[in-house]
């Protein structure tokens, strides 16, 4: 009965209403079959509200939604499923104490005789998982994989659904460039089968490489629509931020001669195994980029220079003066703060509110006599908010904020105990372009205040576009230390390749 | 607990208890010493212990002894297990067995109910009790702990409210026969029918879709959601099998007891988590297997037998007991830790 | 059955000489009341008294599942008798029948199971003291007042039995009228002191407090004190050490003293002498003595 | 619970139970009806109804008491509050209590040390206790249910171990006085010494550094670490303070009975633990006030009183306290709900 026209899906409309917030207000969305459509948007303009509404993950307040020709409204994922539409979530959706095998299968476990068929299962997941690069095993723990390696296997459950549409919110975000080359080869093929696709990411390069179609989003409304993939990033970012951004880089002002080195790291070693040997300093008011490819072991070095991990042998040093390694607060004392890759886990108390977060490491600061007052702790949360334009009062909980606000917030609470050095681990994943120039301005504030800067980025244009050096890492050892000027982006590449 | 991809494992551990691995599809070897390796060096260490100190211990009728001991707390702990899986917690199963064993009392002796009808009617009732547990969970909201800590003490209330108090004696002789003869030389029809659940408990738990999905949920509801799992039905289908299975124990009590009492089951709530903990369960949920709670509910039950056995004075097998549980479980965090 | 359990008996007998001590096993319904505690204490010090005996404890905790699975284990150990203090609210039958099939003699104390009793009884005659004092409370009150009880754990055999006998004794003083009863759950000292505080509020018009268990009207005393009430005559039942000694400093008015001392003593002999093959009267019940201010200072020197 | 922007409340709630909002830093009206308003709700729901059907219940008299009858409670619900705030549990606080109710008797009776250094000793046993828990927590990896699971089966042992399981009576008159003589025509000593606590632990846990780490421990453990918070250091105080207001509940149980008893608060842990859970705080932790655990004991007590003062049987009691639980937690859930 369904006409040609009727193929896919048809959104008519959608609202969502939070309290406090329009979401959605009212957009219009259709996907053709074999078709990828991309939707692009700043944080918090609505794309993954849109995603969970048509995924059934989330309800709409209003919407009309006809899927193949016949009305389609999910109650739950598992009707949007039974429908064949699937959903990878922004945020991984995992069971750590599950293996591999068992979060690719879970909720569609392949039975024999009505009991599980384990061997069938892995084989399954794995199937999937080589086409996309993976590197570890089936019956390996979710929570012992890496970011990436947890971020494929989020991608082959969703794989594995038998969906014929398949909506992929940020998928690349936890990814380098060989992974999502191995992903965009997947999708590439299942086009070709008559899947098609709603692909969310805030990487304008990516789009250009595999979107059919473009649909813009703001502040919950649909602000434009691109009959092609590849359009100028740059009137893409003026239609998603509703002006132009005329850079994304500040400057990089040269060091001056006589810059004191702040940051001295010699010969750290982990017992573990995930890195060897790796010295490097750091000089007041330079900017560090570590890159590499996922699973390098850059968040570990990291994390050691910042005493977030025991296990480790060599010295770490700030002006001279050895660090201590055996709580995190060490190597506060010392002035060495982390902004963690995970904000959700390790950098911010989600239930708890936006002033109560940046209050957390500057207790002192907002004690008087040992007493903490409610009026320091908001004005503490002004103070940073404003420097950094988060957006959100103090008062509500870290959880209702969109990424690129929780990150900024993140690092915003360390910037008020004027830290000597500021490790910044993934620093901008799945922020928005707008929000991302104003952590870039940051960096370069901080930089140029004299503190020792350190950012690990997978988006080797990040890197590039902020450090003064490039420090560049493949399997736990140090591959190369490039100038500003050497650090293109072959040479980074030729090193980082195993 | 959700993904946390890069905390280390001790400190995760730290606050919500340890963190537990419990892959089903590893090898053989590998699922073993993960499900239940910290439980069951333990033991073989209280095994040997109580063979080389008191000479009845390691006899085929001490053995059997036991496992007609810990029958009834067994059964709980299938269900516990299930509950805890889902990352609940049940502080019912003492007060629904109570509950269980009075209606069965009361159906069979006042009632003049055939013992066929009044089993049935037993295993209903707790059932009844655990869906108001699950339902209190998974409709009104409730935190397991509370919707069962108030069932706990509703079901206690009208235990004793069916006889005001009092016990019911004046079950049939081959009622008693089930949990007092042995049959096959071995083991009485109680014990039977334990191991049989706990098979049963096993399969399902491991190979049936039914039981991955409670894995999934205890792991996270959200991702379990996500995956199409009807995760209220499913949980509370959990609360249920743990209340039919209180009633399951309420008969296996009334037979080995001849007799119905309103305080059965008092404090059994405890024993039966701690059983399941030491088995290898996480409280936070998405872990936990039954090979290892009949460990658990093995090493509870040898070390009270052992103790009387040696005549140890009851108030020093509470520290023991204490020690013990604590021992045990420290075992397996630091073999975990080993792993990691 | 005689012949079966005489012959296994000697049995018992014979294991009991081949080793150079006879084992006791002694089962105790719950070593947290006082009651049951002293009855071990003097079974212990009675086991000592005579050398060559060694008593086995086990501590049910109230729980009758956990006392099956103890004697059980005293019949592994195959200990020559076996002291058995039912535990639960009322007496449990198996336990004595699993000791009989294996051929060991039974003393059950305080409570004794219907159908199945063990091969003889110690207890007080508790509805007798009860009833001696109602009446006593009667006399001391002129036969005028408003009785508030204060219960123990509500369907248990004590508390039947201490129910049936003090409205018996005060029966007999029609003005002398019962306004309020509640139950504790545990017998235990703060229960008693909420419920008495409550009464007080809720039946100001008290005059006399009957805690069905020491514990239970010491918490009375400290209701009544702290209410400012000191015209309340209070009364409770077992002897425990602390009882005896408030009746002596006036904090109660008087108790009924249970001769835990020589239950206890009596009950080993007694188990000596089934280990023994002697034959026992079914029951050897002990007085309760009513105890006040007047006779209460030997009891304390010597608990009876 | 980490969030999921996406999760309905429910759902979320439905496993680990309900999440809940406690910045400290929220405006008051926001923050009295976010920390304690579904307990509020609920004991203004139970006032209302005994004033009504007992004339006897709303007098200051009777007011009084019921503050006298909840002070043990309430001081354990303290060192709780904070406990459960970190994410942990403690099962131990009744045994740790009748430890040191024991120490206390023992050494001031047959060890003829003077009170007041008794007093400071079984405070001290009580701290004791709680470091051993609290190490066993955060050195030794325990779930804290299991270390305190351990811990209380460890001092019941200990304190019955003390006088062989007799009690001990003869405190001096001026001490048994601090909980029955009524000072400023109101309160006993004891009673203010409760007051004082919560007053104290107020302001610690929203005013001091202190309080601000343990809620961020409670509201993840590897987000505190990183902001430089010593979590170990800071659990284990946590559970030491627990301990030693045990201590203190054992001088206050100690006091009010004039004498000591090593059943001294048995099942009290359950008690204690539904009364922080009524008065708002998550056993996930994060979340929790003073302010609502006290209106949590205070519904407890209220309910207990009001019930004897109606003479409703204890088996009712039993059913009337465990629907009131589930009640006033689901009122709780309800209004969460519908703010989110
Ligand atoms: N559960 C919630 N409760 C309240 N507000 C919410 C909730 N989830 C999302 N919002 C709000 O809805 C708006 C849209 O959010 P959404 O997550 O859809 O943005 P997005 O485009 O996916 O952003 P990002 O690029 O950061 O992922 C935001 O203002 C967000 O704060
Ligand atoms: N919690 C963990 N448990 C076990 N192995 C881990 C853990 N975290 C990381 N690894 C492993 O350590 C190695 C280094 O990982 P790391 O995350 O430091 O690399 P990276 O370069 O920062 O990569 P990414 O871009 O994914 O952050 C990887 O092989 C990874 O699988
Ligand atoms: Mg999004
Ligand atoms: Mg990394």
């Amino acid at each position: 009965m369904s006409t040609e026209k009727a193929e896919g899906l048809r959104v008519r409309g959608a609202r969502k209403v939070y309290p406090g917030t329009v979401a959605l207000d009212g957009v219009d969305l259709e996907v053709r079959p074999g078709e990828l459509v991309a939707l692009l948007g700043e944080n918090g303009a609505g794309k993954s509200t849109l995603s969970s509404i048509i995924a059934g993950v989330a309800r709409a307040t209003e919407v009309e939604m006809t899927w193949n020709g016949d009305p389609y409204a999910p109650a739950d994922p598992r009707e949007a499923i039974a429908a064949g539409i699937g959903l990878i979530h922004q945020e991984m959706r995992l069971l750590p104490d599950l293996t591999v095998a068992e979060n690719v299968a879970v909720g569609r476990w392949p039975l024999a005789r009505g009991l599980l068929d384990a061997r069938r299962m892995r084989r399954q997941a794995m199937e999937q998982l080589d086409r996309l690069g993976f590197a570890g095993h089936a019956d390996q723990l979710v929570s012992e994989l890496s970011v990436a390696g947890q971020q494929q296997v989020e991608i082959a459950k969703a794989l594995l659904l038998d969906a014929s549409l398949l909506i992929l919110d940020e998928p690349t975000a936890a990814l380098g460039a060989a992974e999502t080359d191995a992903l965009f080869a997947t999708v590439q093929e299942l086009k070709k089968q008559g899947m098609s696709f709603i692909y969310v990411s805030h990487r304008l390069s990516e789009i250009r490489r595999i979107a059919d179609r473009i649909v813009v989003l703001r502040d919950g409304a649909k602000v434009a629509e691109h009959s092609r993939g590849d359009v100028d990033p740059e009137q893409l970012v003026s239609e998603m931020v509703g002006r132009s951004v005329d850079r994304l880089f500040p400057p990089v002002e040269p060091l001056g001669e006589d810059a004191p080195v702040v940051l001295q790291v010699a010969g750290l070693t982990s017992r573990r195994g995930h890195f060897s040997d790796v010295s490097f300093d750091v000089r007041a008011g330079e900017v560090l980029g570590i890159a590499g490819i996922v699973g390098a072991g850059r968040t570990e070095i990291v994390r050691a220079v910042a005493s977030a991990d025991p296990h480790v042998d060599g010295t770490v040093s700030v002006g001279g003066r050895p660090v201590r390694r055996r709580h995190p607060a060490d190597a506060i004392a010392a002035g060495i703060v982390l902004v963690p890759e995970d904000r959700k886990h390790q950098g911010l108390v989600l239930q708890h509110s936006i002033a109560d977060n940046i209050a957390l490491p500057n207790l002192p600061a907002v004690s008087r006599g040992g007493w903490i007052g409610g009026g320091p702790v908001q004005e503490l949360a002004r103070t940073v908010s404003q420097r950094l334009g988060v957006k959100g009062r103090p008062q509500d909980d870290a959880s209702s904020m969109s990424g690129g606000n929780q990150q900024k917030v993140v690092i915003g609470k360390w910037l008020e105990r004027g830290p000597r050095v500021i490790i910044l681990d993934e620093p901008t994943r799945g922020i928005d372009v707008g929000a991302r120039a104003a952590i870039y301005d940051v960096i370069a504030d901080m930089a140029r205040a004299g503190a020792a800067v350190v950012v690990v980025s997978s988006d080797l244009e990040e890197v590039l576009g902020l450090a003064h050096r490039v420090m560049v890492i493949a399997e736990g050892t140090v591959r190369g230390m490039l100038s500003r000027t050497e650090a293109t982006p072959e040479r980074v590449m030729g090193l980082a390749a195993v | 607990m959700s993904t946390k991809p890069f905390t280390s494992p001790t400190q995760t551990a730290l606050i919500r208890g340890a963190g537990s691995t419990s892959g089903p599809t590893r090898s053989p070897l590998a699922r073993m010493l993960s499900g239940s390796g910290g439980a069951l060096i333990g033991l073989i260490v209280l095994f040997t212990i109580f063979a080389v100190t008191t000479p009845r211990f390691f006899s085929a009728n001490n053995l059997i002894n036991v496992v007609d001991q810990v029958t009834v707390i067994g059964v709980l702990a299938i269900g516990a297990t299930a509950v805890i899986i889902t990352g609940g917690i049940d502080l019912s199963v003492g007060s629904v067995l109570a509950l269980s064993t009075m209606v069965l009392g009361w159906l069979s002796d006042e009632g003049g109910v055939p013992m066929g009808v009044a089993m049935v009617a037993a295993v209903a009732v707790g059932a009844l009790a655990g869906l108001l547990n699950g339902l209190g969970v998974t409709v009104a909201g409730l935190p397991p702990f509370i919707a069962t800590l108030a069932m706990m003490s509703i079901c206690r209330g009208l235990a004793n409210l069916v006889t005001d108090g009092q016990q019911i004696v004046g079950y049939p002789e081959w009622f008693y026969s089930l949990a007092s003869n042995r049959y096959l030389g071995f083991f009485s029809v109680t014990a039977i029918v334990f191991i049989l659940l706990a098979i049963a408990a096993t399969v399902i738990l491991r190979y049936r879709p039914a039981g991955r999905k409670i894995y999934a949920i205890g792991g996270s509801a959200e991702v379990a959601r996500l995956a199409g799992i009807k995760v209220r039905s499913v949980t509370t289908w959990v609360y249920v099998t743990a209340g039919a299975l209180a009633g399951v124990g309420a008969i296996i009590l009334a037979s080995r007891l001849d007799s119905s009492q309103p305080s059965a089951g008092t404090g059994y709530e405890l024993d039966v988590i701690a059983a399941v903990v030491i088995g290898g369960a996480s409280l936070s949920g998405g872990t936990g297997r039954i090979s290892g709670t009949v460990i658990g509910v093995l090493i509870i039950g040898v070390l009270r037998n052992g103790l009387n056995l040696l005549g140890v004075s009851p108030f020093l097998q509470q520290i023991v007991i204490g020690l013990v549980i604590a021992g045990a479980v420290i075992v397996d965090v630091l073999r975990r830790r080993r792993t990691h | 059955a005689v012949a079966l359990s005489g012959c296994a008996l000697t049995q018992a007998a014979q294991e009991g000489e081949s080793g150079d001590e006879i084992v006791i096993g002694l089962a105790v319904a719950n070593q947290q009341a006082d009651f049951f505690n002293q009855i071990r204490q003097s079974v212990e010090a009675r086991a000592d008294e005579l050398g060559d005996v060694r008593v086995v404890v086990a501590d049910a905790k109230g729980d009758a599942d956990t006392q099956v699975s103890q004697i059980q284990d005293f019949i592994t150990q195959e200990v020559d008798a076996i002291i058995y203090i039912p535990a639960g609210a009322t007496a449990a039958t198996v336990p004595v029948r699993n000791a009989k099939a294996a051929g060991i003699p039974v003393v059950t104390v305080d409570r004794n199971p219907d159908g199945e009793p063990g091969d003889t009884f110690i207890a007080t005659d508790s509805v007798a003291a009860a009833r001696e004092l109602g009446v006593w409370v009667g006399e001391q009150t002129e036969g005028t007042g408003r009785v508030g009880v204060i219960q123990g754990q509500i369907g248990t055999t004590p508390e039947t039995d201490r129910d049936a006998g003090f409205k018996e004794g005060i029966a007999g003083f029609p003005d002398l009228i019962e306004v309020a009863r509640q139950a504790s759950n545990q017998w235990a000292q703060d229960e008693g002191f909420d419920i008495a505080t409550d009464m007080l509020q809720a039946k100001p018009e008290i005059t006399v407090f009957f805690g069905r268990a020491d514990a239970l009207a010491l918490g009375a005393a400290s209701a009544t004190r702290t209410a400012g009430r000191d015209d309340i005559l209070i009364v409770g039942f077992d002897g425990d050490v602390a009882g005896l000694e408030a009746v002596r400093d006036g904090v109660l008015d008087a108790t009924i003293t249970q001769p835990t001392q020589a239950m206890g003593a009596l009950a080993l002999d007694s188990a000596l002498k089934l280990a023994d093959g002697e034959k026992l009267p079914a029951e050897q019940l002990q007085e309760g003595v009513l105890t006040t201010a007047e006779n209460v200072e030997p009891f304390i020197e010597k608990h009876p």
